[in-house]
């Protein structure tokens, strides 16, 4: 287990192995945005945790389809199946290692981009806060939407359009604790949910992905 | 650990290919299975690696028992050749030294440190060989293992296959060309093609393969 | 006779065709009634005009997109546990089915919009959840086309519509959750209470309600039958090709 | 040429081809932004056309690593570049082929999606001119940038660092003059400035494109 | 059309992996390459294909000649064995035709209308070598075309290959077994391995080897 971790990061790190890109993607939506929106800093402070929200979401989807695609277009993924591992296990490492190197990393730089997109200093918490407890659903549920559509070569844009509706409930109440954060009002409520969701998806997705994975290899 | 596969059926894309496929693979025995291309050896090993459901039959081996290795390798293009064998090691929990070792038996020792993407198409073939030894397994399935490698490295592999047997393991080896195993018994598949094609049992093909009755 | 003789392709390509004139009968007579009842001989409400007979088809429309989808999820179920293939085949003949009645309950809803709310689109929770459901529809359908050996489809979208089932009860929550809305409440079930529904709406609105389902059933049947036919198609092409 | 051409259409229509998905991507991002940044359709109409640009350039952004990938991972770039056509023919019809699935259909389908976004009625023949001008650029630009990634498996996310500056004009432009027309202000000098850019691309792209390719292939 | 190489070096990765390669290739005439694993097969084949260049030495041959074939096949998985010919086929200007005789002589013509996704390894490789047969070129340059065959699809091939020299065609083939092309003459490239590997002249190699002197 630990050595697959081990080797999911390490290939992360790797040239074109995907880390820096997701951070990169995060930070041209934060840049593309103004330039598209127009510069009035009144309007960006108010759609700041949107479009900050929205911006982890997409970086955090495009580097699903890696988190499979490749170990079964070389034929790792047969071998892992053939190994002594759970592939439920084998599902919940790779959502972590895919956490790790897209949601940790959002998370951390996402202050930065705030400044970018003149979010009120009062909201900055609430942004880190929002983002650490919903980005690991993000990573649970594109892992198990990735295992969908496995069998599929560059299924990349299905896969969006799969996981995306899954994506709502996140980002609804991801953002709208960021949202009211910034405006400094009560957020116990949506807070609760997103922890809520979170852990749901935890416990429950990695079941379901590895049926999807025993579908897909036969 | 002794193989014993009985009255097998395999499918693919829906329809049955191989029917009444039986042997049994002793400890230190190797069977060849040969066949026309199309004729469903990978399917079969596949199916007996637990990869795909067979349709009917029974296969004694526990999956735990088996190591297979497709026409795929399985290699990491970023890795290098020794950090891709290391990996299977401790996924296979035999630990570090295993990875030298087979590196070594397989000729790679010089190779280890390049990346797998520069490795010529014979010199993956032999690192994903090489990935056997570490999966301490004792029933080997090969799927046509011996593609690219060059007459030296096809006896070296040979030699391989035959230390494993002689520590007890067996090799269930699908190829077309001959490996110099003069002790393998063969078993032509041929033999086990169904006289005529039909859908799986409890398939879709099946299921709908009489849906309508005769059409008006 | 148990339900589950519709398990068997043969017996329900027999069954559903003796049923089909009769359901469709039936679809054409309550639509036809409650749809021609509701237009020309109802009155226009004092505050919305006319433009409250769009109800008869909007009200309608939008229960079926819902209803759809829970037969989706019901039929996959049985897939998934009983594996009757019939089954896998509904649930997929379904969904362009749900995916068309989401379409009209939003066009209608827009055309609505537009005199009563004065805008096309807002960001209602009810509309906003109907949007997410028509996202569930084009998914679904589309993970069933991509994907060839239709075993495999059957059990992943079987998969995809459990699961998106969950999501798609959460997030109508969540869009509830993060807006009011101007939507009104449902009030179909509350005859009798005060504020009731008009009962000069009520009556035609019940049959078209009907009408729509009886029709969802013949689309349903017609396309299970006609995917059955296209599975023996190919049945038959696979034994030809190799026999 | 026209074979080539015909190919790449059929396959993009094939099942996992990559037409609709690009749609379906640009629909997701003009449901997403709404859903974080909150229901109120007075900053929407503000955003709407910006927002508008953004999801068409990230749809067409995503279905660029198809144009090159595929072929070069299956060895038919190999072989096109031993055939007796130009490799700067392939790489416009390649970005044609994209066009006409990405930039057309997404053109299309704007004004669909710019009532989501509550866009001033005014501003919708605009939005579809600067559409219709503007993706060609797009689909040429990426072509050349998915050369420079050819090599690279899953190169999808450097792709789009790399491709993302050169949009940076396209986009600038695009969204000003729909921004302008949604407004009712003059706009001619965008609009100049925008067609230049794409009557540029489509002169000069395609040479270095090719250049780049055959730089990869040895 | 004749093929002469002269004095060839190529490279891979920045080192030149073989010097001095010379030979003729007459029309009518094939020629095997053998050579161990990672000797530079199929980096000789790809500098003669033109799809890299040349260290150093002359090709003789225009591009225009040859057709190429690689350890990929280039098949599109979504389209049918008989789209993927024909596309090719259009390509290289042969017609319509030439696809449906190219599926007839590699035994495809039952197989035409199934996906290439849906063939086996061997089905594919046929298909893929189908492809040669459309280009309408003289000089075939062949990575291991027999890879993944059975034995009756080897001599299948071998019988197109002898058709296309008959014609007045030529080949050159690497591979590693034996294709029973009596007639053809056999290149061994292990004489023409650098006694040294080096950098390849003018490259960020040799530029750098020694680009701060000895160091101080
Ligand atoms: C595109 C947008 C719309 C969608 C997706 C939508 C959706 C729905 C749904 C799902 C129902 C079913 C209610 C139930 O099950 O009881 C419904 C009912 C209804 N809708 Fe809409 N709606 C839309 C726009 C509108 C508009 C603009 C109006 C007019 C003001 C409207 C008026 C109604 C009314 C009067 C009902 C019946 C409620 C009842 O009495 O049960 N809707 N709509
Ligand atoms: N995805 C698929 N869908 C439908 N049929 C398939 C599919 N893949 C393979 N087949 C068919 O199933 C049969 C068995 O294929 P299999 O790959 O097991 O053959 P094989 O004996 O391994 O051949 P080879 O020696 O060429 O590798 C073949 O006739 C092939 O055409
Ligand atoms: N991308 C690369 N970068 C660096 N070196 C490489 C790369 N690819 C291959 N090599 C090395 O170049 C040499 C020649 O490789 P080539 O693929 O031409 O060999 P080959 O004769 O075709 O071998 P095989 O019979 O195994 O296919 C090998 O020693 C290989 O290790
Ligand atoms: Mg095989
Ligand atoms: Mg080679």
């Amino acid at each position: 287990m630990i050595a697959l971790l081990l080797r999911d990061l390490t290939l992360a790190f790797r040239a074109g192995g995907g880390f820096g890109l997701g951070l990169a993607f995060f930070l041209l939506v934060a840049v593309l945005v103004p330039l598209g929106v127009g510069p009035e800093s009144g309007i960006l402070a108010i759609i700041a945790p949107g479009i900050l929200w929205v911006g982890a979401l997409l970086a955090s989807l495009l580097s699903l389809d890696r988190i499979f695609a490749l170990d079964h277009e070389d034929g790792s993924l047969d071998l892992l199946a053939t190994a002594p591992l759970p592939l439920e296990g084998v599902v919940a490492i790779k959502a972590l290692a895919h956490w790790l190197v897209t949601g940790l990393a959002l998370t951390l730089v996402a202050p930065l981009l705030a400044v970018l997109l003149n979010l009120p200093a009062a909201g900055y918490p609430w942004l880190l806060l929002s983002l650490a407890v919903g980005t690991p659903a993000l990573s649970v549920i594109g892992a198990f939407g990735a295992t969908l559509t496995i069998g599929l070569r560059r299924g990349g844009l299905l896969l969006s359009l799969l996981v995306l509706p899954l994506y709502v409930p996140t980002l609804v109440f991801g953002a709208e604790v960021a949202r009211r954060g910034a405006a400094g009002m009560a957020l116990a409520t949506p807070l609760a949910l997103l922890a809520a969701i979170t852990a749901g998806s935890l416990a429950l997705l990695p079941f379901a992905a590895a049926a999807a994975i025993r579908v897909n290899l036969r | 650990m002794e193989l014993r596969v009985g009255n097998l059926a395999v499918s693919r894309g829906g329809l049955v290919v191989l029917e009444g496929v039986g042997f049994t693979l002793h400890p230190g025995r190797a069977l060849v299975l040969r066949g026309a291309n199309g004729i469903g050896k990978t399917t079969l090993l596949r199916t007996i690696a637990g990869l795909q459901p067979a349709v009917c039959g029974e296969i004694s081996a526990a999956p735990e028992c088996l190591a297979y290795a497709s026409h795929a390798d399985g290699l990491k293009a970023a890795l290098s050749a020794r950090a891709n064998l290391s990996f299977w090691a401790s996924v296979f929990g035999t630990g570090r030294d295993a990875a030298g070792a087979a590196l070594e038996r397989m000729e790679l020792t010089g190779l280890q440190d390049r990346l797998a993407a520069q490795l010529s198409a014979g010199q993956k073939r032999r690192l994903g060989l090489a990935r056997l030894l570490v999966t301490g397994r004792p029933v080997w399935l090969l799927d046509e293992p011996t593609v690219s490698l060059d007459q030296a490295a096809v006896a070296l592999f040979a030699g391989v296959v035959r230390a494993h047997l002689a520590a007890g393991g067996s090799a269930l080896i699908a190829t077309h060309i001959d490996l110099g195993l003069d002790e393998a018994e063969t078993l032509d598949l041929g033999a086990f093609r169904p006289r005529q094609l039909r859908p799986v049992a409890g398939g879709f093909g099946e299921a709908f393969d009489d849906a309508t009755g005769a059409l008006p | 006779m148990s339900i589950w003789e519709f398990a068997n392709p043969r017996n329900f390509m027999r069954i559903s065709g003796r049923m089909l004139p009769w359901f469709a009968a039936l679809a054409v007579l309550t639509l036809a009634t409650g749809l021609i009842w509701g237009f020309f001989f109802t009155p226009d409400d004092y505050k919305q005009g006319a433009t409250v007979k769009i109800l008869f088809i909007h009200v309608p429309a939008a229960m079926m997109a819902i209803n759809a989808w829970i037969m989706m999820l019901v039929t996959s179920l049985i897939w998934v546990i009983r594996r009757h293939h019939v089954s896998a085949l509904a649930a997929r003949a379904a969904a362009p089915a749900g995916l068309t009645f989401t379409l009209i309950a939003l066009v209608t809803g827009a055309l609505w919009g537009q005199p009563m709310w004065n805008t096309w689109w807002e960001w209602d929770p009810r509309l906003t959840s109907f949007l997410i459901l028509c996202l569930f529809y084009l998914g679904y359908i589309a993970l069933w086309s991509a994907i060839e050996d239709p075993e495999a489809a059957a059990d992943l979208t079987g998969i995809l519509c459990i699961v998106g089932s969950v999501f798609a009860v959460l997030s109508r929550y969540a869009v509830k959750f993060w807006n009011q809305g101007l939507h009104q409440d449902s009030t179909i079930l509350k005859v009798g209470e005060e504020d009731p529904l008009d009962v000069a709406y009520y009556v035609p609105l019940v049959i078209s309600i009907v009408g729509f389902v009886f029709f969802f059933i013949v689309i349903v049947l017609l396309r299970t039958r006609m995917l059955i036919r296209a599975r023996r198609l190919i049945a038959l092409e696979a034994r030809e090709r190799v026999g």
